[in-house]
């Protein structure tokens, strides 16, 4: 018998599937009802990240890092797929969670009549992310890559429209392309090592003849390409900037995440495989990822300093928290300790809380007037829809006094985060990351350090730069026109700033989690002995397969 | 004897069919005309049905027969979407 | 204990006024005004308080603890130098409440003003008392983002916008390097508290890092301290309100720099490259500004260079860096923030009372308002350096330092001339501050006829100006004590006290004073005239202006530049994005392999069979021409990509994967559909394109079949490699031993995919269940190009009116066919767990059976016969297989535990019952639905548009009907409506 | 797999005549499809494999699939009935396809179209079902 | 075989990149299709070759798992085609869309100047 | 009984075919019927009228001659291609017959059988005047083409539908 609670592992997958699910039963126009079950799902995913984080908390008896085990289907690893929780990961689900309740709440100002299906595809789009942080087998991990791909090229072309299109179809052929390397790599790793699961395969790598590991090699840099794509990595980022800023608000939201996914995995697969018991294999890669790294931050300061919308900016600025999370991975895979990861996982979720705000405020910033229903209107004109059909009516709901103060305090918020300016989280992670490169060269960092420490002050610069020359433009020079923002559109702003402000306040307890879990990355040992040994389930004792039946029906 | 008679057999039919498979795909290949190409294609599925069944024979295992069962029941569907698509232009009005 | 919580207090009343005045109803003047003044009197109660400890030598520490384990935490202390610092800014900061209340107009938004100025005002405190080295970074940032607000008060001009701007660029970037500065010495120091770093100026200078700590930390206070080539900022910030100016350039925000300097002048000071670097910038500031100052003919820009010039000088004495200069550098802190502070009220009275702030405008207004006239007068003074006014101290105290101090280098021994130099400017432009403004004949043209202020709004200034008198006065009596209490917390307890006299004698700094008044006043009165006429700066350097070089240097490297390389380095063109893939993925291939791809030493070897060379030679021709034919005949590109695909099943079958086969081979049928679906869509392309012949053309082509030959080439090398490896021990293995003891199937595969593996399975089918739902989703938006959206070319025409018929008799067969695939679908479902077959190719066959009777028929006449309702067949497709997986749970095991039983059934016998087979079920709905979903709501299109074209002309022939009856101008826009429902979606 | 060895003489030989008239009939078939100068002639050379090609393999299957699992497996002979049901589907709309095209590009060495006009044509009425 | 076999991939993968490559959209998913082949059969291949012998058991007790093809990379391409077929359908929508909205089937939604 | 099972031959053709792919038990027995009648209801659907197929002793003796006339026009065709049509004496033409045959499922047989046949191949049917052209292989008399199939073929056709 598995406990009962056993089975919230699996819940941050099964959760947003039946919504999903359910909701298709639905008719589409029904999108309260939808919004109600969708809402529902997110804030049990929420409640259910947030439980899983305090059980990987564990006791001190484990060193603080309780691993959870999920074997599917009761088979044993590696022969069946085994879910795992640890600290890394159920801090991605939480932070996935508390992107989402905001995001859909935002979608109900009337983004989510904008096309079909949004609700369903949103959920799908939770469980696949859910299901990339869970997993903790290879080929599983491509089909939850794939099930939150699909889901994300159903949301980005959300609502339809020329720019959308374009962006989806260069978004689709790019990750298409991608998968099809994801799963050379992946058979490739079955075919020198003969397994699929993460843990025996970082047990197996140290073992590996020459031969082998060269081609172990290979795949490990197919599949780190098809994740450096999902992570938006120089130079396969430039898809990202368009499709990011060509989404629906709530969407690009939640595509705060989805780089986020890639780093992941990154981080994950190359500590566990490539970590100091790698063998001959240990730090395979890491010069590439700090250099493609910190390539990717200066492209992405480029970028938002060339941008000239808020939407391109924003995308950009994805791509410099990416590119910082990526250099980190590689410091941390060369050896450069815990502190410096522990500061980048902490700067990660503050970058993703505040560029995901900043997503869903670039267009109540840049809407002139009129409200999400002049927008919805617009767009079936141009689509020639009916709006009796497409139920486009308008949202009624509650407009804001003091919109531009309060969409002004908002963005100025995100601006000190994506800047790293004091006092807010951004500002708490860039410490703890130059702390980190200093402390790890002992107080004389590599000269990679000194360009990183270099890199990330510029980057924070051009943010400043790029940023206060939209908001200026937008809350300083425009020509006094306040738009009809609804609460719903703004709430679930201030309810991400909120999190953000916690998140500072509380900056020694978030570390603290964070730090562990870089101390946890760094013992891969742990998660790999923890999975090899999970237990199944002993079947009560149950009627053996007849053999008489033969193979009647 | 017996066997090897019926060994060389199954073999002339696997290269006789693969054969036909190449002088089809030539005719897929030339055209000149579309149709040309989706007779070409046609025939070139009824070979590799065959040819299926051949190599399952060979093998001496029934387990080759789904996949003929599938081209013999359904591979003239996609003949027939491509013909239909030359009379029409489309495939569904 | 008390007094920590005091100075916690201290630092947070200003952030909690500054919330209260935020959410003040926009024309609360009053009450904003007076939230703020109580405020910043209350902080100064607190520092009487503080005064009895600090004043014994001691020092008050508090301490919040934010983030320990990044030494970040929340410390404060309040030493002799923070000490009368705090009180400077405190009290100025209440004046300026007091002056702005009756400077601002009734229809700003004044509480926000408040807000801002109480916000900064905390900022400022906290860079005073922060007693850890990041956390004072911390409030060093924030001064940057709040005086940005208050200098872009008034965004409605484009001027405060741009100085606002200007500003913070300018001071965050100081602030990022200067954090950058204090994590090395907190580093080196071991720890980030102000007392251990302050401690460890040994350790800081030895080090190693110590020239990069000093510049980074030199670029942040010269940044805020407005200290050359970073000056320029503080000019554009005079587009700020003259309140804001007149705290910020006084007390608070420019001297946060030379506050920085001071205090850690004995951390890194004593040094050469200190010296060279803080006193030469600070010379040279000081120079700068007094020249640039003379030559301004707005008034607040010439008090504005005034500013930069005397913080030249304070920076100068910090770089030299002994306790009298030590000493003399917080005097003329606090002096010039006295003086600073009346000079810019008195110009904003001016300004306000006269509706202008030139010069050459402005004249003989001391008739019309003597008081401030007098004031102006004595502050002006102070500025000059006029005995008997506390600017004249400080002032000979600089002289008698640039004397006295000597370390033989060329800086220092000219000292003393560029000091004199500097200050004959200094009297200069006091003396045209006075002249021009207050003397002359009675200006006629202003654009506000001038008298007095409000009282209320002169009382600041006059306050101010009687501290300059007395502490000028009674310099021993007022100022002395917490100046000697200041420098002492600086420099450590041993210092010696310092009195501060009026007169000591005739000596050097006396005679340079006197040269300097003396001379100054020849200079302006020679050339007044000149000046006024002349342009607004000294002559020929107005010319270069750093705020223009600024500019000019935004312009190019934060738009320009990055544009450029922008461009250059990114693209938005997808060839070039999947090229660089496959090239990256190419080259990471071989470079990991290179040298390491060895083929095994036992290669395992299947025997060679003819046929199927032969078929593959086939399979290779039809890829190739696929390729080759896809852009100009699409048609046959689908035919040979169908070959391609057939060969490949043929493959799967032939290595013993008949599921394979299976699967790939109605996959393929369906696909040939929807590619075929989709072509009727795309545009006509017959005629070559001649681009297409050019040499450009044919070198990308060239380049992209050298780039496809190398990769297929890597693939294939690897793949081989792979292949005849001998076998290793896999988890095949066991799955094979497993499959049916454990699994209840035979067929391994379908084993695996439905129980051992059957998580994979289950994000599969959602996978389609969302991609079903995109393409539905996108297709009701779906327009045709206009070149697509007639007819297709085969149906136009009289042929194609006889052609009516053609299916008549094709469609009875394919009619019939419905119930056997019916069957073949249920066959390849049931017996998949055992043999080959499955959920998933059941799926697809039935759903072909749908397609076949579109292909027979049309949209309508199936739709009139058949009801199919795919998303609610996904919906509950996806609902089976969940709960197959969750019904486990009831038994205590985890999700997807698969259950077989054989269950006996009278007559029948055992029948196996297999949870695994209803999870297949639920792959099977699924499957059904999506495919059908896809191929149909595709298809559909031709009906929408069909009946688009309908409308159109109805819509036209109605408009045509109209012009003619009518001869109206504008016909009613034809309603573009196309409602067609899809199949999917909802009954 | 079956033992080949084991086959009876009167299963192995007709099976194997079966087996080489089935793929001979095929490959003449498609050399008929490569060599044939018109469309209408090559459209006959695939009946060859979708017959006697088709039919000939699947007895040589049937025999000795059935001979080795001891009972009739027929199941052969559905792929045969279906291929022969639905080649004429394929077959019927290429012909037809061909016709209509070479008399769109006026071809005179095709059948005219037929001249009657064609009877008023019943629009269909009904709504699709959702 | 291995030889024929591995020369399959690498023709299928280098048609299949070069048309990822060109400009038209339908290139682009042609492309996409017979790369999905290659990669499938690469897939196929890393579980070595095996003739006629299908992962499918006798019912009886003992099993000699090295006789029979290795089922684990043709569970994985079973998945594999599943999804590729369902993100072609998807691509092919997307550039339909695409097409009607930008009216060209340049891959970038206009043609190059 | 005929809305349920709107199709019984078929159905019971059906349920052959399920015998035929699985092996016979009573349990096939049962799951083929029920699987049968579950396809012919559906095809009830997109085929509501049943085929007027009077009687069933014509079609069984078409069978066999068809048989005989596949495997005689196999050997003729084959032999065609193999002397490249007589050395080029061989001439395809398209003939015209008017049928009698109105109804879509006996042509539908017919057509089966014509394409079958190796050396016909239907290429239209006009059902407003009747005409069937069809393309024949190697033509020596177009009008005992005619006779072939109008009285071969067709009558017997006419007869099981009368
Ligand atoms: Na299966
Ligand atoms: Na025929």
């Amino acid at each position: 018998m598995l406990p009962a609670t056993e089975h919230l592992i699996i819940a941050p997958i099964l959760i947003p599937f039946f919504a999903g699910a359910v909701m298709l039963i639905y008719d589409d126009r029904r999108r309260r009802a939808k919004l109600a079950i969708g809402l529902v799902s997110a804030v049990a995913l929420l409640l259910v990240a947030v439980e899983l984080l305090n059980r990987s908390k564990g006791n001190a008896l484990s060193g603080g890092n309780d691993i959870g085990f999920y074997l599917l289907g009761n088979w044993l690893v590696p022969f069946g797929i085994v879910l795992v929780i640890d600290r890394l990961s159920a801090m991605m689900l939480v932070l996935t969670a508390v992107l989402a309740i905001p995001a859909l709440i935002y979608s109900a100002a009337g983004w989510h009549r904008q096309g079909q299906h949004f609700h369903s595809m949103f959920q799908f789009l939770l469980m696949g992310l859910n299901g990339a942080f869970l997993t903790g087998d290879l080929f599983n991990l491509f089909v939850f890559f794939e099930v939150l791909l699909a889901a994300s090229y159903g949301l980005l072309l959300h609502g339809s429209g020329q720019l959308r299109v374009r962006a989806g179809l260069h978004y689709i052929a790019i990750n298409l392309a991608a998968s099809l390397l994801f799963l050379i790599g992946v058979s490739l790793i079955y075919g020198v090592t003969g397994t699929l699961n993460m843990a025996q395969l970082s047990v197996q790598v140290a073992a590996l003849q020459s031969a082998d590991r060269a081609l172990l090699h290979a795949a490990a840099a197919m599949l780190g390409i098809a994740f450096l794509v999902k992570a938006g990595i120089w130079p396969l980022s430039f898809w990202l900037p368009t499709a990011y800023m060509a989404g629906a608000a709530p969407v690009a939201a939640m595509f705060a995440i989805m780089t986020k996914v890639g780093i992941y995995v990154i981080l994950r697969l190359s500590m566990l495989v490539f970590g100091a018991a790698g063998g001959a294999s240990a730090g395979f890669g890491a010069d590439v990822l700090t250099a493609a790294g910190m390539a990717t931050v200066a492209f992405g300061l480029l970028g938002v300093l060339a941008s000239q919308g808020l939407g391109r900016m924003a995308a950009h600025l994805v791509l410099v928290s990416s590119g910082t999370m990526l250099a980190v991975t590689g410091f941390a895979l060369a050896g450069g300790g815990a502190p410096m990861l522990a500061g980048a996982l902490y700067y990660m979720v503050g970058s993703t809380l505040a560029t995901g705000a900043l997503f869903l405020l670039i267009e109540p910033m840049s809407r002139e007037e009129g409200g999400i229903a002049a927008l919805l209107a617009l767009t079936a004109d141009a689509y020639g829809l009916d709006p009796a059909e497409d139920d486009a009516q308008p949202e009624v709901g509650l407009a804001i006094p003091g919109t531009l103060t309060i969409l002004g305090l908002c963005f100025g918020a995100c601006l000190l985060v994506l800047a790293g300016l004091p006092p807010l989280a951004g500002f708490v992670g860039k410490v703890a990351i130059f702390q980190g490169i200093l402390d790890a060269g002992g107080g004389m960092p590599s000269a990679a350090g000194w360009a990183f420490v270099a890199l990330l002050l510029v980057s924070g610069l051009a943010s400043i730069i790029g940023l206060v020359r939209i908001g200026i433009q937008t809350f300083w020079a425009s020509d006094g026109v306040v738009p009809r923002v609804l609460a719903l559109e703004i709430a679930p702003v201030v309810a991400l700033i909120v999190m953000i402000v916690l998140m500072t306040t509380q900056a020694q307890d978030v570390l603290r989690y964070t730090d562990a879990t870089a101390r946890a990355l760094h013992r891969p040992e742990i998660y790999a002995q923890g999975v090899m040994r999970t237990p199944r389930v002993e079947p009560a004792p149950a009627p053996a397969n007849g053999d008489a039946a033969g193979d009647a029906p | 004897m017996t066997a090897t008679i019926l060994w060389f057999a199954m073999g002339y039919a696997q290269i006789a069919l693969a054969l036909a498979a190449c002088l089809a795909c030539v005719r897929t290949l030339r055209g000149p005309r579309a149709q040309d190409r989706v007779l070409g294609l046609d025939t070139l599925y009824v070979t590799a049905m065959l040819l299926f069944v051949v190599t399952g024979l060979r093998a001496g295992t029934p387990f080759f027969f789904e996949a003929a069962m599938v081209i013999g029941v359904l591979g003239f569907v996609s003949s027939v979407a491509l013909a239909k698509f030359l009379i029409r232009g489309e495939v569904i009005e | 204990m008390i007094e920590q919580n005091l100075i916690l207090i201290l630092v947070c009343l200003p952030f909690v006024g500054a919330l209260l005045a935020a959410t003040l109803p926009v024309h609360a003047h009053n009450a904003a005004a007076w939230i703020s003044g109580l405020l910043l009197a209350a902080g100064l109660a607190i520092m009487a308080v503080l005064h009895a400890p600090v004043a014994a030598g001691g020092v008050v520490r508090a301490l919040v603890l934010w983030v320990p384990s990044l030494r970040l935490n929340l410390s404060l202390r309040v030493d002799g130098f923070a000490w009368m610092f705090v009180v400077l800014v405190l009290a100025i900061g209440i004046l300026v409440v007091v002056y702005a209340r009756y400077y601002l107009s009734r229809t700003d938004p004044v509480p926000r003003f408040y807000s801002f100025l109480l916000a900064f005002t905390g900022a400022m405190l906290g860079v005073l008392v922060a007693g850890n080295v990041l956390v004072l970074v911390v409030f060093w940032e924030l001064t940057s983002i709040t005086s940005f607000l208050l200098i872009g008060y008034w965004h409605q001009g484009q001027a405060a916008r741009d100085g606002a701007r200007m500003a913070l660029v300018v001071t965050a970037t100081g602030g990022l390097c200067l954090l950058v500065a204090m994590l090395i010495i907190g580093q080196i120091a071991g720890s980030y508290t102000l007392d251990v770093v302050l401690a460890s100026g040994d350790l800081v200078r030895a080090h190693p890092l110590y020239p990069l700590i000093l510049a980074l930390f030199l670029i942040g206070a010269f940044t805020k301290s407005a200290q050359f080539p970073f000056h320029f900022w503080l000019p554009g910030a005079m587009a700020a309100p003259t309140p804001v100016s007149a705290f910020l350039h006084s007390a608070t925000m420019v001297k946060a720099g030379v506050f920085l300097l001071v205090r850690f002048s004995p951390v890194l000071g004593g040094t050469d490259l200190w010296f060279y670097a803080v006193t030469g910038i600070g010379m040279a500031t000081l120079i700068l500004g007094a020249m640039v100052a003379l030559f301004r003919h707005d008034l607040k820009g010439l008090l504005a260079y005034s500013t930069i010039s005397h913080l030249g000088l304070i920076t100068a004495l910090a770089g030299i860096g002994t306790q009298g200069a030590i000493l003399a550098a917080i005097f003329h802190i606090a002096n010039h923030a006295v003086f600073k502070a009346s000079l810019f009220m008195a110009a904003g009275i001016i300004d306000h009372e006269t509706g202008t702030r030139d010069m050459r405008r402005l004249s003989g207004l001391f008739r019309a308002m003597p008081i401030t006239g007098t004031l102006a007068i004595v502050a002006s003074a102070a500025m000059a350096g006029v005995p008997l006014l506390n600017g004249f101290l400080s002032k000979e105290m600089f002289f008698a330092e640039v004397v006295d101090w000597h370390n033989g280098t060329w800086l220092d021994n000219s000292l003393p001339w560029l000091a004199t130099f500097a200050s004959v400017f200094s009297v200069a432009y006091s003396l045209r501050f006075i002249v021009t403004v207050f003397f002359g004949p009675k200006a006629d043209d202003l654009p506000k006829e001038p008298h007095e202020p409000s009282p209320w709004m002169r009382r600041p200034v006059e306050l101010l100006v009687l501290v300059c008198l007395l502490v000028g006065i009674l310099p021993g009596l007022t100022l002395g004590p917490l100046l000697n209490q200041a420098a002492r917390s600086v420099l450590g307890a041993d210092m010696p006290y310092y009195s501060i006299a009026i007169w000591h004698g005739l000596n050097a700094p006396l005679v340079m004073s006197a040269a300097a008044l003396i001379a100054g006043a020849v200079l302006y009165l020679t050339f007044a005239d000149t000046i006024a006429k002349g342009p607004e700066g000294p002559p020929l350097l107005h010319r270069i202006r750093a705020q223009r070089v600024y500019e000019w240097m935004m312009l190019q490297f934060t738009w320009r530049l990055p544009r450029k390389i922008y461009g250059a380095t990114g693209t938005e063109r997808l060839q070039p994005q999947l090229r660089l893939m496959v090239l990256l993925a190419t080259g990471a291939g071989a470079v990991t392999l290179w040298g390491g791809l060895r083929l095994a030493h036992e290669m395992l070897s299947t025997p060679l069979n003819p046929a199927f060379a032969l078929m593959w030679a086939v399979g290779a021709v039809c890829a190739v021409g696929a390729a080759w034919q896809a852009k100009y005949h699409r048609f046959a590109a689908l035919v040979l990509l169908g070959g391609a695909g057939l060969i490949t099943c043929l493959t799967f079958a032939w290595f013993s994967a008949p599921d394979l086969a299976v699967t790939q081979l109605l996959v393929e049928s369906v696909t040939t559909v929807l590619l075929l679906l989709g072509l009727r869509w795309l545009p006509r392309r017959r005629e070559e394109i001649a681009e297409d012949k050019l040499l450009p053309a044919k070198m990308r082509r060239l380049r992209d079949f050298v780039i496809a030959v190398v990769a297929g080439a890597g693939i294939a090398a690897i793949a081989f490699v792979v292949m005849t490896r001998p076998t290793i021990p896999n988890i095949g293995n066991w799955f094979l031993r497993n499959a049916y003891h454990e699994g209840g199937g035979t067929n391994v595969v379908n084993v695996i995919l439905v129980d051992f593996r059957a998580f994979d399975t289950f994000g599969e089918i959602t996978v389609l269940a969302i991609v079903g739902l995109t393409v539905f989703a996108l297709l009701r938006r779906f327009r045709p190009a206009a070149e697509s959206a007639g007819l297709p070319e085969q149906q136009q025409g009289e042929a194609a009116e006889a052609l009516k018929d053609y299916l008549r008799v094709a469609s009875v067969i394919m009619r019939w066919m419905f119930a056997p695939l019916i069957v073949m679908s249920a066959y390849l479902f049931l017996r998949g767990h055992d043999l080959p077959g499955g959920g998933f190719s059941a799926g697809v066959t039935l759903a072909i059976a749908f397609l076949l009777q579109y292909l027979g028929h049309n949209v309508r006449w199936v739709e009139a016969r058949l009801t199919v309702l795919p998303i609610r067949w996904m919906g509950f497709g996806l609902l089976i297989a969940g709960l197959t997986g969750v019904g486990a749970w009831l038994f205590g095991y985890p999700f997807l535990t698969a259950h077989a039983q054989y269950v006996d059934i009278p007559v029948i016998g055992k029948v196996p019952a297999a949870t695994a087979m209803a999870f297949d079920l639920g792959v099977y709905a699924l499957v059904v639905g999506a495919t059908i979903l896809m191929l149909v709501a595709i298809a559909h299109q031709s009906l929408r548009s069909a009946r688009l074209r309908e409308v159109e002309a109805e819509a036209e022939a109605e408009a045509e009907a109209e012009r003619e009856a009518a001869a109206a101008p504008a016909p009613a826009r034809a309603p573009a409506r196309a409602p067609a429902p899809v199949a999917g979606g909802t009954a | 797999m079956i033992d080949l060895e084991t086959l009876p003489v009167w299963i192995a030989l007709p099976a194997a005549l079966f087996l080489v008239i089935g793929s001979t009939l095929t490959l003449l078939g498609t050399l008929g499809l490569m060599q044939l100068k018109s469309f209408y002639d090559r459209l006959h050379a695939p009946t060859l494999g979708t017959s006697w090609g088709t039919a000939g393999i699947m007895l040589a299957s049937m025999l000795v699939f059935s001979w080795a699992g001891g009972r009739a497996v027929l199941h052969e002979l559905v792929i045969a009935i279906f291929v022969m049901v639905t080649t004429p589907v394929t077959l019927m709309l290429l012909g037809r396809a061909s016709l209509h095209r070479d008399r769109g590009e006026g071809r005179a060495d095709v059948p005219p179209a037929p001249v009657l006009p064609p009877p008023p044509q019943p629009v269909p009425q009904e709504e699709p079902a959702e | 075989m291995e030889y024929v076999l591995s020369a399959a991939i690498g023709v299928l993968a280098a048609s299949g990149i070069w048309l990822l490559l060109r400009p038209r959209t339908f290139q682009v998913i042609v492309g996409l299709c017979l790369l999905s082949y290659a990669v499938n059969l690469f897939i196929f291949s890393m579980g070595r070759l095996t003739v006629g012998v299908p992962p499918i058991m006798p019912k009886d007790g003992s099993v000699n798992p090295s006789a029979y093809a290795d089922p684990v990379p043709q569970a994985l391409i079973l998945t594999a085609i599943v999804i590729s077929f369902a993100t072609t359908a998807l691509f092919l929508v997307v550039m339909l869309v695409a097409r009607g909205m930008t009216g060209t089937d340049h891959v970038d939604g206009k043609e190059r100047d | 009984m005929s809305r349920l099972v709107p199709h019984p031959l078929l159905s019971l053709a059906l349920v052959l075919m399920w015998l035929l792919l699985t092996r016979f038990s009573l349990g096939h027995l049962l799951l083929g019927v029920v699987i049968a009648l579950i396809a012919g209801w559906a095809l009830g659907k997109v085929e509501p009228e049943r085929p007027r197929l009077r009687r069933i002793w014509p079609l069984i003796r078409l069978m066999g001659i068809v048989s005989v006339d596949i495997i005689r026009s196999n050997i003729a065709v084959a032999g065609l291609i193999l002397t490249r049509g007589r050395h080029g004496a061989r001439k395809s033409a398209f003939v015209d017959i008017p049928l009698r045959l109105d109804d879509p499922v006996p042509l539908a047989l017919l057509a089966m059988i014509i394409t079958a046949t190796p050396g016909t191949a239907w290429l239209e049917h006009d059902p407003d005047t009747g005409v069937l052209i069809l393309h024949v292989f190697d033509v020596i008399d177009e009008d005992e083409w005619r006779h072939l199939i109008r009285d071969r073929y067709e009558s017997l056709l006419l007869e099981a539908f009368g």
